[in-house]
């Protein structure tokens, strides 16, 4: 709804208000998150704020964080697409004691509570690897990177980057600029296939916004074939949104890493609750699956598994795109 | 009085600027061609040229609409959201709830009549605040084109619709004798807008509107009439952008079509389209359209490295305008 | 033709009150007064462009067309507006037959230029229809607006002020064509400053002044004082022009101009102003006299040549001649003449901003103070010095530019056609102005077509193709400077 | 022939259409202050309304610039790029290579004149090619949009800067008697920019110069050499807002700025700025930066869903646009 009263709460639970800033309303990846936001919290009986969104746009971050601050937030949950720019912010909400738990993007500098995350790097490792023996460490392969300016497309780019170089080097990997637009790596997709019409693999850093483009372009040049034919494209795609699985089943991409939207949102607010109340974390292994490290002096990091999918294993009912509807 | 009335001024044939204007950007295009050629074969090969073309397919019709309204004076930035929000909205009102539709699940087959129809209505509704308020028109479509795109994010949830009938995708995804459809189609559209602005009277008068309004309307121009056709057929052709892209893509996304609009005037203003109105042709547009296509496809192909190719990018349009100065030695207008 | 108790506002301004006027058919109707009395107002009513606030125009006993069918009121009615309605983007021939390129169907380019060729040559334009209109002068672009309004067949015609642009040898050629139209049964409604030109083609004249109807007659029925007098309210008659006493000898030189030229417009020049002496120059179109007027003002850079002041070389543009003391009041009024949105006092102290406060601030009071002197000094109609002077009618607008042109009290002023459009009370006026300021001992240098401009000279120079062909001294007779003007000798 | 004088028709004070449109978004800031202040009492906290005007402060220095080259009849999309390479080249050329520098590590103490010079230089290069060259304003700032941008990305590798000297992070993080020394800076600025447009004979010339160019000339005034420094001084004005930006955020993102310049206009155009130059003022301008700054500030507070924020927040800008033509009844140009 779009009247919910303000600094009230909208799960209706009890204890100190948390604050949740969603990064942006135009992906599917962060729509789904924002979905099992207020479904985590009503789980968890937190008194949530209504979420506000920052649309991509660190200005309006820093003036959500401050809006929401006036409103008597006590942990705010944020996800910096930026993550150079939000170091101001993190000091004055710091010197304001409100303790902060970033999700999927750690800051470049100041201190953070908890950095909910998924590693990147490992995602471009796995694409990698997974790419590197398909092809038996020979062939090309097109990468879709995000945009530069995002720590997430950087992490990603250059761990493919590197694993391919040591492992695969008889890889020719062709490195796709797209801003993260669709239209972008349809072209550019287009233009390489013409270029070289014996590419046999592509890395996509999400499926969100590639996987449509990247499907349409192949069917329309017949090369959307099994991975039995000789002209199968091996096709590896980032996020796990359920229509990635659809394609994974159809035989039509081989493999995902399923970016897990539920356990951000659940572990997001676990650890801003956890704040309020008070409690401290260690590195190391947790109850769930996952390690905490500690990245630097201030900054604890829960590196949530983040799966690889492919057909052996998609219709495993606890991966997050399983769980929602399309 | 008795005179010998003087020889008229010698009327030197004045070189048709207009046309040589027009015809600038042939020797870039050519230019682009041989550098191309240089830098990979592939670039000259009939299926990196068709891609080129079909690529450029949807920013072409965005540029014939503003052309349109930059020939008659006018100014439209909601083009790129109309671009989202048409089709977005055709789909969903024919798409299951299931596959983010709004739920009215109305019969397939109006999807791409809907989609029309609203780029149609958008250009009359930006027509009615621009002509009939007497907007900016520079304000009016840069709120419309913030609301547009916000109505879309609200209807589709900020989901990408991906369950698109096949009426739908039919334009954007169909090959004709080994062209894609979309191409064909451009090329019968431009023709029609090359027609109608060269030989008829309602396309002169846009032109006629551009260069003084006042003086238009003097002669006899429904000013205003005219204007809201135009914006309503660049709401069309936008919409119809959106479908080829949308097939294309073989999906909307929530930002479909997002930073277009400055493609577009690029395209139209290397093209040597005035933004002071009255002046420019749709064939130059045509051909700043086809500069810019190149030069990103050379670019994908000379593999620029990610870091720098938005530079390199930039240069060469700046390089192409002050060649594009010199050829025709006239100076721009602001 | 019937205008039956118009009155029109713009904003605070009252335009037109409840004006009655009836044209019968087939006369030739003048329509006088002084400038901002309404005229041109009347025809924008008349011609369907705006809608009066109040009363009625009816064509032929019936009620006018709706607003928005302007194809019927173009039938009814053809016009030969006071503004611009060049397209200057569109080339001359679709200007011609702008709206009207084809009936139905494609337009026949070919076709279209040959037409527009035969009716360019009927009106002796020597341009090329298909040349874009903005290469037009003034004067080509006047005629081009005469030739559409005429060739479109309507039976009521209106001409406002279509002479104001036009050298002598083309206002007989439209005169002539008038007569012939009118002796066909066309109905029209001429417009001018140039009591004269009534008189020559008009059966009845109509006085508006100060937005309020004042009387129609019939020409012939009322003296050339009674006539200014119903336009100005006071009964009193023109003066003749008096003679100036003659220029000492001794008097030192204004301004000299020496070998002064402009590749493809005059040949080198070698002349001198005397302080205090007018000195006119006219010539048919093309002949190079704005030309010069303008490189002297600083707004074209000469080939050749020099210009002095004083004995000081003037350097090039438009500042250097300001610093140096030159004038000017430039060829068109809307070009270069005036900013539109500002206001009145902003235009007319534009080149004496230096002088309005200390560290180049502007002290409002002081602007106020020197643009009401202004106002008064030329007799500017205007609701006061912040009026945007886009709202002053035609002629006082051109005394703001004159006086924007003598702001700094210069010891040269160059005029070009400096009372175009102005009507007779405020050409006097203006013209007196120019005397005073050549009185005190200005150099006046005075381009024009217009003999009662020349005849306030102390010598004519008439150029020809870019060269000055004949001096006349003051005492010359009309059909001598024509004769020159046409390039025969007397 | 008698005729009795008629009186002259009465000269009635004309309102003075300029200063009330000007004052035309006032009321509108009531009502946003009064809905504020109903939808939630922090919103006239002291602290909440410091927060709404350090956010808008860089806005607010970057309108100016626009309005400075709008009022001169010109335009520069290009702003919003020199906001990030300024700040960014400034910082760059002297923090080491291990913080993304370029490694030349000159004296910290260069890096805000650096950023300033830079600014100014940007500004003398659009001059240069708009006002030398002759070439189109709207194209050469969009390719300089572009090209700045890429250049910035090419600098710093899409990377963050963040070892910033305290000189370049002291400007946006300094408090003042409680309020950000940005928004005194902002004051300072405004407060001489409105004095010099009203009572300084430069100012005045700038109004010239936009309402109409030839007559400008014609009057002395050295038009070219006027809008080569109004070019600089807003290059000069978006490096300040860099910095401004970089001192507040705590780091320069390879994309500072990006995506400004439209609320740039927006702003301009609601504050009654016409885009066909000659009108317009800088107090308008800085209504029309608080009304964009109060909405995102009341739409936040008010927890718009996520979903429809950005329709909510397009319509009420078109809502503002329509309220303030009804207020001044004056029609605005395209
Ligand atoms: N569009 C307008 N807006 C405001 N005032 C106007 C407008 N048009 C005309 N006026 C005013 O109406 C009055 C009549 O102007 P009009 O142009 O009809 O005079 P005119 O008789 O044609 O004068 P001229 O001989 O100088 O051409 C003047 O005071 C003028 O300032
Ligand atoms: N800068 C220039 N370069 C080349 N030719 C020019 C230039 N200026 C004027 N001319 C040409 O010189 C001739 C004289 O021009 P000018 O405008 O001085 O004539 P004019 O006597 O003022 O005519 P009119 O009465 O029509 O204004 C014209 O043929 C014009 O086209
Ligand atoms: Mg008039
Ligand atoms: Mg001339």
């Amino acid at each position: 709804s779009t009247t919910d009263k303000p600094g009230g709460s909208s799960t209706g639970g009890a204890g100190a208000p948390i604050a949740v800033d969603l990064p942006r309303a135009d992906s599917d990846f962060w729509n789904s998150y924002a979905k099992y936001i207020p479904q985590y919290a009503k789980e968890a009986n937190l008194n949530l704020m209504t979420p506000t969104n920052s649309q991509n746009d660190i200005a309006k971050l820093v003036a959500n964080t401050q809006a929401l601050t006036s409103q008597g937030a006590k942990a705010i949950v944020m996800a910096p697409q930026d993550t150079g720019a939000i170091a101001t912010t993190l000091n004055t909400l710091e010197q304001k004691k409100i303790p902060v738990v970033t999700v999927d993007t750690r800051p470049d500098k100041g201190n953070v509570y908890m950095v909910v995350r998924a590693d990147n790097r490992a995602y471009g490792q796995k694409a990698c690897e997974y790419l590197g023996q398909k092809l038996g460490g020979k062939g090309k392969v097109v990468e879709f990177q995000g945009s530069l300016s995002s720590v997430n497309g950087r992490d990603r780019s250059e761990a493919f980057a590197e694993c391919m170089q040591q492992k695969y080097p008889g890889i020719t990997v062709f490195a796709e600029p797209t801003e993260w637009e669709g239209a972008k790596a349809s072209a550019a997709l287009q233009t390489r296939l013409a270029q070289h019409p014996d590419i046999n693999g592509i890395y996509m850093q999400a499926g969100g916004v590639f996987l449509a483009p990247t499907l349409q372009l192949l069917r329309s040049k017949n090369l959307l074939v099994p991975p039995t034919d000789s002209k199968h494209i091996f096709i590896v795609s980032n996020d796990g949104i359920p229509q990635e699985f659809d394609a994974i089943r159809k035989g039509e991409i081989d493999a995902t890493v399923s970016q897990p939207a539920d356990l951000y949102a659940k572990y997001a607010l676990f650890y801003a609750k956890a704040a309020v109340d008070g409690k401290k974390f260690e590195p190391g292994k947790t109850d769930h699956d996952s390690t905490i490290v500690q990245v630097r002096e201030g900054v604890l990091e829960d590196q949530l598994p983040a799966p690889l999918v492919t057909k052996d294993n998609v219709d495993d009912k606890a991966l997050w795109g399983n769980q929602i509807g399309k | 009085m008795t005179t010998t009335v003087t020889a008229p001024a010698p009327a030197r044939r004045a070189v048709p600027l207009a046309r040589l204007r027009d015809l600038a950007l042939v020797p870039a295009i050519v230019a682009l061609l041989v550098v191309g050629a240089l830098i990979d074969p592939v670039f000259l090969s009939r299926a990196n040229l068709v891609n080129v073309l079909q690529q450029q397919t949807e920013l072409s019709l965005l540029v014939l609409g503003e052309t349109l309204i930059l020939i008659g004076g006018r100014f439209d930035l909601s083009l790129e959201s109309t671009v989202g929000l048409a089709p977005a909205l055709g789909v969903a009102l024919v798409i299951p709830a299931a596959s983010h539709g709004i739920g009215t699940e109305w019969a397939t087959a109006l999807a791409v009549p809907i989609c029309l129809l609203v780029g149609i209505l958008i250009g009359a509704l930006n027509g009615v605040l621009i002509l009939r308020f007497g907007l900016s028109a520079f304000i009016v479509t840069l709120g419309m084109l913030i609301t547009l795109r916000g109505v879309q994010i609200g209807i589709t949830g900020g989901q990408s619709l991906f369950d698109l009938p096949p009426s739908v995708t039919y334009l954007g995804n169909t090959i004709w004798l080994g062209v894609p459809l979309s191409v064909w189609l451009c090329v019968v559209v431009f023709a029609a807008g090359i027609a109608a602005l060269g030989w008829f009277r309602q396309g002169r008068a846009v032109y006629a509107i551009g260069g003084n309004a006042d003086a238009a309307r003097a002669a006899g121009i429904r000013t205003d009439r005219v204007m809201y056709v135009v914006f309503m057929i660049a709401g069309l052709l936008a919409a119809l952008a959106g479908l080829l892209m949308a097939g294309r893509l073989g999906s909307i996304a929530s930002n479909q079509g997002s930073q277009m609009i400055f493609q577009v005037f690029a395209a139209a203003v290397i093209g040597g389209v005035s933004m002071n109105g009255g002046k420019g042709t749709l064939f130059g547009a045509l051909c700043g359209v086809l500069v810019l296509g190149l030069v990103s496809n050379i670019l994908t192909l000379a593999g620029v490295s990610a870091q720098w190719i938005q530079a390199v990018y930039g240069l060469v349009i700046l390089v192409a305008l002050v060649l594009a100065r010199l050829t025709t030695g006239k100076s721009q207008d602001s | 033709m019937a205008a039956v108790g118009v009155s029109k506002h713009f904003g605070a301004t009252t335009a037109l009150s409840d004006v009655t006027m009836r044209i019968a058919p087939g006369e030739t109707h003048a329509l006088v007064g002084r400038n901002g009395a309404g005229k041109s107002t009347l025809v924008s009513l008349l011609t369907g462009l705006h809608r009066p606030d109040g009363g009625e125009i009816r064509f032929g006993g019936e009620p006018a067309p709706p607003a928005a069918d302007r194809g019927a009121w173009r039938r009814r009615v053809a016009c030969v507006f006071q503004r611009s309605t060049i397209i200057p983007t569109l080339t001359v021939a679709e200007n011609l037959f702008l709206n009207r390129q084809s009936e139905g169907g494609p337009i026949r380019w070919g076709a279209l230029r040959r037409r527009a060729g035969q009716l360019l040559e009927e009106y002796g334009v020597g341009v090329d229809p298909g040349a874009p209109a903005a290469d037009l002068g003034v004067e080509q672009r006047q005629l081009v607006e005469i030739a559409r309004a005429l060739s479109q067949g309507a039976r009521f015609i209106i001409l406002d002020e279509p002479t104001a642009r036009l050298d002598a040898a083309a206002i007989d050629r439209l005169f002539a064509r008038l007569r012939g139209l009118a002796a066909s049964g066309v109905t029209m409604l001429f417009i001018s400053h140039h009591l004269q030109e009534v008189y020559t083609v008009c059966d009845t004249v109509t006085v508006l002044r100060d937005a309020r109807w004042i009387l129609t007659r019939p020409v012939a029925d009322i003296g050339h004082d009674d006539l200014v007098a119903a336009m100005t309210g006071e009964a009193v008659g023109l003066t003749d022009v008096a003679r100036r006493p003659p220029r000492d000898a001794s008097v030192p030189a204004a301004l000299r101009i020496d070998g002064l030229a402009l590749d493809g417009a005059y040949e080198p020049l070698t002349l001198e102003v005397k302080a205090g002496e007018i000195v006119g120059v006219t010539g048919s179109g093309s002949s190079g006299k704005v030309s010069l007027a303008e490189t002297v003002g600083g707004l074209r850079r000469a080939s050749a040549g020099t210009v002095s002041v004083g004995g000081a070389t003037v350097g090039a543009g438009v500042p250097a001649a300001l610093r140096a003391g030159i004038g000017l009041v430039p060829q068109d009024r809307h070009r270069e003449g005036l900013v539109p949105l500002l206001s009145v006092g902003e235009n007319a102290t534009m080149p004496i901003a230096d002088r309005l406060g200390p560290a180049g601030m502007i002290l409002p009071g002081r602007r106020r103070a020197a643009a009401q002197a202004a106002i008064e000094r030329y007799d500017i109609r205007t609701e006061g010095p912040d009026a945007p002077v886009a709202s002053l009618s035609g002629g006082n607008a051109q005394k703001v530019v004159l006086a924007r042109a003598t702001a700094r009290e210069p010891k040269v002023l160059v005029l070009i056609n400096p009372t175009a459009g102005v009507d007779v009370r405020s050409k006097e006026s203006l013209l007196g102005a120019v005397r005073a300021a050549a009185d005190a001992g200005t150099g006046v240098l005075m381009v024009s077509d217009e003999l009662d401009d020349l005849r306030h000279c102390d010598r004519v120079l008439v150029m020809f193709h870019g060269r000055v062909t004949t001096e006349l001294q003051a005492g010359w007779s009309d059909t001598e400077v024509v004769a020159a003007v046409e390039g025969v000798s007397a």
